[in-house]
């Protein structure tokens, strides 16, 4: 295949490198002279095209891989961190977790549901090329306010695009968040999130070893979707730029998926292949870079050999590529033929295109005419990384620092009324319309679905269960990066410590607005150094994740918003607790205490129209005591049920307690006295961390009490569940509240329904 | 006022990958129709439309295709009006 | 004992299936797609999941998979065969079965707990529930409205192949019961001859308390039992049956 | 040998409920679009197959819709040439 070694020169058709042509690839003057350094000559338009897609943000981080270094990353149970298309950790019993987490927010604006079904598809494959069977998936949505059409369309289409695509490969969705504010009008939030098990020694790498060994294309054909896709993703959206991005939409074709899923499967387990690797953004190019860049060896193809669906395709088109669907893998040489059965019974079409090479670069051939060759390892790893200073946007300032103190007393009806508005609103509303369109039970593993605290499977064969929650409050995040980031931590491994799990490590997805902007850059900045504090208190390293900038239309940047993916493991399943009452007569609890923290809420949101004030302080020491006395309580089996306190405060959690799952059985009463001398509203509405309801047995309750005493936390008896189908009364101090069930039913299961159904 | 029968015949773009289409060709070539060498899968709508003339019908039902009935990102739509009901 | 669970291209919840098998106490055997015998197992299961992907329509190419025409046979000659979900989608395509699945009412894919009232528990498939038992599994599906015309309606329900029917948790098969659209509220059926089941909800997601329910475990408790005592007798008489229903 | 363009249109029985059909005529109600009347929903599914004659054509693709492309049961279809590619 080297028949010609000369240097790659200029294909017929080439436009000339302009100064132009390097902006339009969205490379500065200066990467371009770098580029040149590199190259040690100018490069051809190919070789731009390659390197623009390599030294996009999407996958060169220019402008966060250096604080997202500050990230604690290890921990005895890492197996792999950052860097890979997952990370990865033993959870126990010679069974590793892999997991991982991106975003599809720009495709999903453009069109929701193939945006959002090849988000699903993406993050499947970067799982299953470790070597893990995807388990489980969940996703993390923001929207705009329900109230608008083009929300309620985005936001159908993004469901549908998710369940059908993981519905149809089989991967039961255990979780996710929705939450809607107009900070994201014009920017959807859609992240995906996927789970898959190995034994630990199946581990495998994206790796290009061994010289000689055969790189195969496999899977569906290379079209001209979504060429330049990732710079696409890394750029603002602008009116009128549908039309220009339609070309740039992907189908996604699940079953095509499923039998990737399968053959890879059989692949690794085969011994014939030595890495793999998804073609995701930026297509065979950045598979081949990185394959070639992490082991330090080379790689060589042939373009020409690529089966293509569209014809006359140029090297730069089937190099830059993101149809669907696809992988690259390295075989060992003299075993091409084996392993081509195996795809063979697959149904999948498998091409040899080229080979590993010892000469340290990412060489292309057009039918053997050089076209590109450039250093590997400089083209991977050599993009420039940026740290420009931020600035906080006084505005922001501004609004932490307002008064919100008044809004905190309510009394009477009104309070009754704002009650029910708030469980009632669409962010806290149940998810039952979205979460009943994904598959939640393929696999029989689900033994806690969507809808309650966090979502737990069981690993086949065993006792062991897996916990995953995805949280992010972006209003939170907005008035304050810092501890609205820490937050999402906190209240990620919350959910998880709330069945029993204890969590062990995040997956992440930073998405925010454009970082050539200072404010940005500040927000950025202070959520990474959030992330940091809390994951190291909790000990939950970071073991991957994903930038998403660019956020934007026509400048206005959404709240930035990381998401953050927490898992967690639980040594028996019987020990699993759900989040809603169960017995009349239990003891209610709270751990943790109250404060009366209105900043950033729900309440001030749906009810006032606010965005303001300081949003809820997280205490890293309580947290982690919080979350660690959890699976201990959990382990004795004294939790009736154990609900965590976020959005919509003690109103929404305790409704949730009552009214359980839809589908099963009666919501059951409950009766609370409340004594903290705080405005009634900021005691009820307020989204203050640090708190979990829990309920037990009278029998139970001294050693719920002795734990939590053991652990540190505060531990407050404030009620007792009651009967069936009667209601929810609240006494605090000189205002007494008494909700139906029926009626907080028909707000919090219906809410969404009623803004839903009557679309198309 | 009449009533027209209008048919909506909704495609997807070209270029776009039709897996439905690529599925039902290789179904096709698997029970013996190796001579057919292209699928692709659309939608046909068929709607019933009371209006003055065929023209206005037409017209009506074009563009509720490109509010509603066909999506601009990944579909082209064509109208026939097929006679009166 | 052993039981085929076919897996075509796109089957998802084969391994389910496996384990519910094993669970009930019989062999699993997995059979690919292309196989063209069963391998003298005693009963077949086809799997739920997305089949060829559900394109064109549910059921519509896999039931030309070569494995299919042991299948059929299988059935004719009155053995056992289970389609669930996918299966029974498959298995109406493939004329095992009356009718067809069409998408469901909401137009949505649901996935959510459902109840359903044995209808009868003098079959192979029931005999370890009681007649009117209420019981709980998942469903899972996009497209399971359940339609046939009129006539094959009247003849499902006078021959009391109705096996099982969505209720409410009293029992009641309610129209606010029904989460699909299904004519009669139907969630399963049987051929003819009274040897080949097909249903849209999932026992074998109900096999076990740490999943909500041991509901689905029954039934393949049941098939395993019918395989054991199924007399030569009984299968020339389902064998018979279902002939006589293929000539209408 | 000439390459034809074969478009089938395979429609839900009369009878059988659309409820597809049905989501499209409310939501171009609620768009105003109240002069319509009906809405009825079906698959096109366009061919391209290669055959001596047109009517050769029709006539081996009206035998893949008997075995595969339409469900007798639910389903009616159409087949027309409509020329050569
Ligand atoms: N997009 C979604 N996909 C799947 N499940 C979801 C989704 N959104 C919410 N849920 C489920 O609904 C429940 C409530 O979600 P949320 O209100 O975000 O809870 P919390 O505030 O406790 O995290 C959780 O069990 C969650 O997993
Ligand atoms: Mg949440």
């Amino acid at each position: 295949m080297s028949r010609a070694n000369g240097a790659p020169r200029p294909r017929p058709g080439d436009p000339p490198i302009t100064p132009e042509l390097v902006e339009d690839h969205g490379l500065s003057p200066s990467e371009y002279e770098l580029i040149v350094e590199i190259m040690g000559r100018e490069p051809t338009f190919t070789e731009l095209g390659v390197f623009s897609a390599m030294w996009s943000e999407h996958c060169g981080y220019k402008n966060s891989k250096r604080l997202l270094r500050l990230l604690p990353t290890t921990a005895p149970w890492v197996i792999q961190g950052p860097g890979e298309n997952a990370g990865v950790i033993d959870i126990g019993g010679g069974w590793a977790l892999a997991f991982k987490m991106e975003s599809h927010n720009h495709p999903s604006a453009v069109e929701p549901y193939q945006g959002a079904a090849t988000g699903v598809g993406g993050i499947l494959r970067d799982v299953f090329t470790m070597g893990a069977r995807p388990v489980a998936t969940l996703n993390s949505l923001h929207f705009g306010d329900l109230e608008g059409a083009r929300v309620r369309y985005l936001l159908a289409g993004v469901v549908r695009g998710v369940g059908d695509y993981g519905n149809c490969v089989g991967i039961p969705s255990m979780g996710g968040e929705v939450h809607f504010d107009r900070g994201y009008e014009e920017n959807p939030i859609v992240n995906a999130m996927c789970l898959g098990i190995m034994r630990c020694d199946e581990l495998i790498r994206g790796t290009a070893e061994g010289v000689g060994n055969t790189l195969m294309a496999v899977g569906a054909r290379t079209g001209r979707d979504g060429i330049h896709g990732a710079t696409f993703a890394s750029e603002e959206l602008s009116e009128g730029d549908d039309e220009a991005s339609r070309p740039q939409v992907q189908v996604g074709d699940p079953y095509t998926e499923k039998l990737l899923l399968e053959a890879s499967l059989e692949l690794i387990a085969s011994g014939e292949i030595v890495g793999i690797q998804d073609m995701g953004a930026a297509g065979l190019t950045s598979s081949g870079a990185e394959m070639a860049g992490r082991s330090g060896t080379g790689v060589e193809m042939d373009v020409a050999r690529v089966p293509v669906r569209a014809e006359a395709m140029t090297p730069y088109e089937i190099l830059l590529s993101e149809s669907q669907e696809r992988m690259l893998v390295v075989a060992r040489a003299g075993r091409e033929e084996a392993a081509c059965q195996i795809l063979e019974k697959w149904e999948l079409e498998a091409a040899t295109i080229g080979q590993v090479t010892d000469r340290g670069t990412f060489r292309v051939l057009e039918d053997g005419v050089p076209v590109a060759e450039i250093p590997a390892l400089p083209l991977t790893e050599g993009c420039p990384a940026y740290e420009r200073p931020g600035e906080e946007s006084g505005e922001v300032r501004a609004l932490r620092a307002q008064d919100i103190s008044r809004y905190g007393e309510l009394s009477g009806d009104d309070l009754r009324v704002a009650f029910l508005e708030v469980v009632g609103t669409p962010a806290v509303a149940s998810k039952q319309w979205i979460y009943e369109q994904y598959d939640t039970t393929v696999r029989a593993s689900s033994i806690e679905r969507p809808g309650g605290s966090a979502g737990l499977i069981r690993i086949p064969g065993t006792d062991l269960g897996v916990a995953a929650s995805t949280d992010c409050n972006g209003r939170h995040c907005y008035l304050d990066p810092r501890s609205g980031a820490a937050g999402a931590v906190v209240e990620a491994a919350r959910n998880v410590a709330c069945t029993g799990a204890t969590p062990l490590a995040i997956t992440n997805c930073l998405n925010f607005g454009s970082p050539l902007k200072a404010e940005i850059r500040h927000q950025f900045r202070e959520a990474v150094l959030g992330i940091r504090d809390a994951c190291a208190h909790l000990e939950t390293p970071v073991t991957g994740g994903n930038v998403s900038f660019y956020n934007e239309t026509d400048g206005k940047a959404v709240y930035p918003t990381p998401v953050i993916g927490m898992v967690g493991t639980i040594a028996d399943v019987a020990n699993v607790v759900g989040h809603s009452f169960r017995r009349p007569g239990d003891a209610i609890l709270l751990l943790g205490h109250n404060r009366g923290e209105l900043g950033g809420s729900e309440y001030l949101y749906a009810l006032h129209g606010v965005v303001a004030g300081e949003p809820p302080r997280v205490d890293l020491e309580a947290e982690r005591a919080l979350t660690r006395c959890l699976p201990a309580m959990a382990a004795r089996g004294v939790l009736g049920s154990a609900h965590d306190v976020a959005t919509g405060g003690l109103a929404a959690t305790l409704a949730e307690c009552c009214l359980g799952r839809p589908r099963t059985g009666w919501p059951v009463g409950a009766s609370l006295h409340l004594h903290d001398a705080l405005p009634p509203a900021a005691l009820l509405f307020g989204e203050d961390h640090g708190r979990v309801i829990v309920s037990a047995s009278p029998a139970d309750e001294a050693e719920v009490r002795e734990i939590a005493a053991r652990h540190g936390v505060p531990c407050t008896p404030i009620g007792t569940v009651g009967e069936e189908r009667s209601s929810l009364r609240i006494h605090l101090r000189g205002e007494s509240l008494e909700l139906p069930l029926d009626l907080l039913a028909d707000r919090y299961f219906g809410a969404i329904p009623r803004a839903m159904d009557d679309e198309p | 006022m009449s009533r027209f029968r209008v048919e909506v015949l909704v495609t997807p773009r070209p270029g776009l990958l039709d897996p439905e289409g690529g599925a039902i060709h290789h179904a096709l070539a698997s029970l013996g129709y190796d001579e057919v060498a292209e699928v692709r899968v659309g939608k046909a709508i068929y709607l019933e439309v009371a209006a003055d003339s065929a023209a206005t019908a037409a017209a009506r039902v074009e563009e509720s295709c490109r509010r509603l009935l066909a999506n601009p990102v990944t579909e082209d739509f064509t109208v026939t009006v097929r006679g009166e009901a | 004992m052993r039981i085929a669970v076919i897996t075509f291209p796109g089957s998802n919840c084969d391994q389910d299936c496996h384990r519910s098998v094993e669970a009930a106490g019989a062999t699993a055997v997995p059979v690919w797609h292309r196989e063209i015998s069963l391998g003298g197992t005693d009963a077949v299961i086809v799997p739920g999941g997305f089949a060829h992907g559900d394109y064109l329509r549910p059921g519509a190419i896999a039931r030309f998979s070569p494995i299919m025409t042991p299948v059929v046979e299988f059935a004719r000659a009155g053995r056992l065969v289970v389609g669930i979900c996918n299966g029974f989608q498959i298995l109406c395509e493939a004329g095992l079965l009356p009718g067809a699945l069409l998408r469901n009412r909401s137009l949505r894919f649901q996935s959510h707990d459902c109840a359903l009232r044995v209808e009868r528990s003098d079959t192979p498939f029931t005999s370890r529930y009681r007649e009117g038992q209420v019981i709980r599994m998942p469903l899972a599906h996009a497209d399971g409205n359940y339609y046939a015309d009129r006539g094959a309606l009247e003849e499902l329900e006078s021959e009391g192949r109705v096996l099982f029917r969505y209720s409410d948790a009293e029992g009641e098969s309610t129209e606010e019961a029904n989460p699909n659209g299904s004519l009669n509220r139907i969630a399963g059926i049987v051929n003819e001859g009274g040897n080949v089941l097909g249903l849209m909800p999932h026992p074998d997601r109900a096999i076990d308390l740490a999943l909500g329910s041991q509901d689905g475990l029954p039934l393949f408790e049941s098939l395993v039992d019918s395989v054991h005592q199924r007399t030569p007798a009984q299968m020339a008489a389902a064998e018979g049956r279902a002939l006589a229903g293929t000539a209408r």
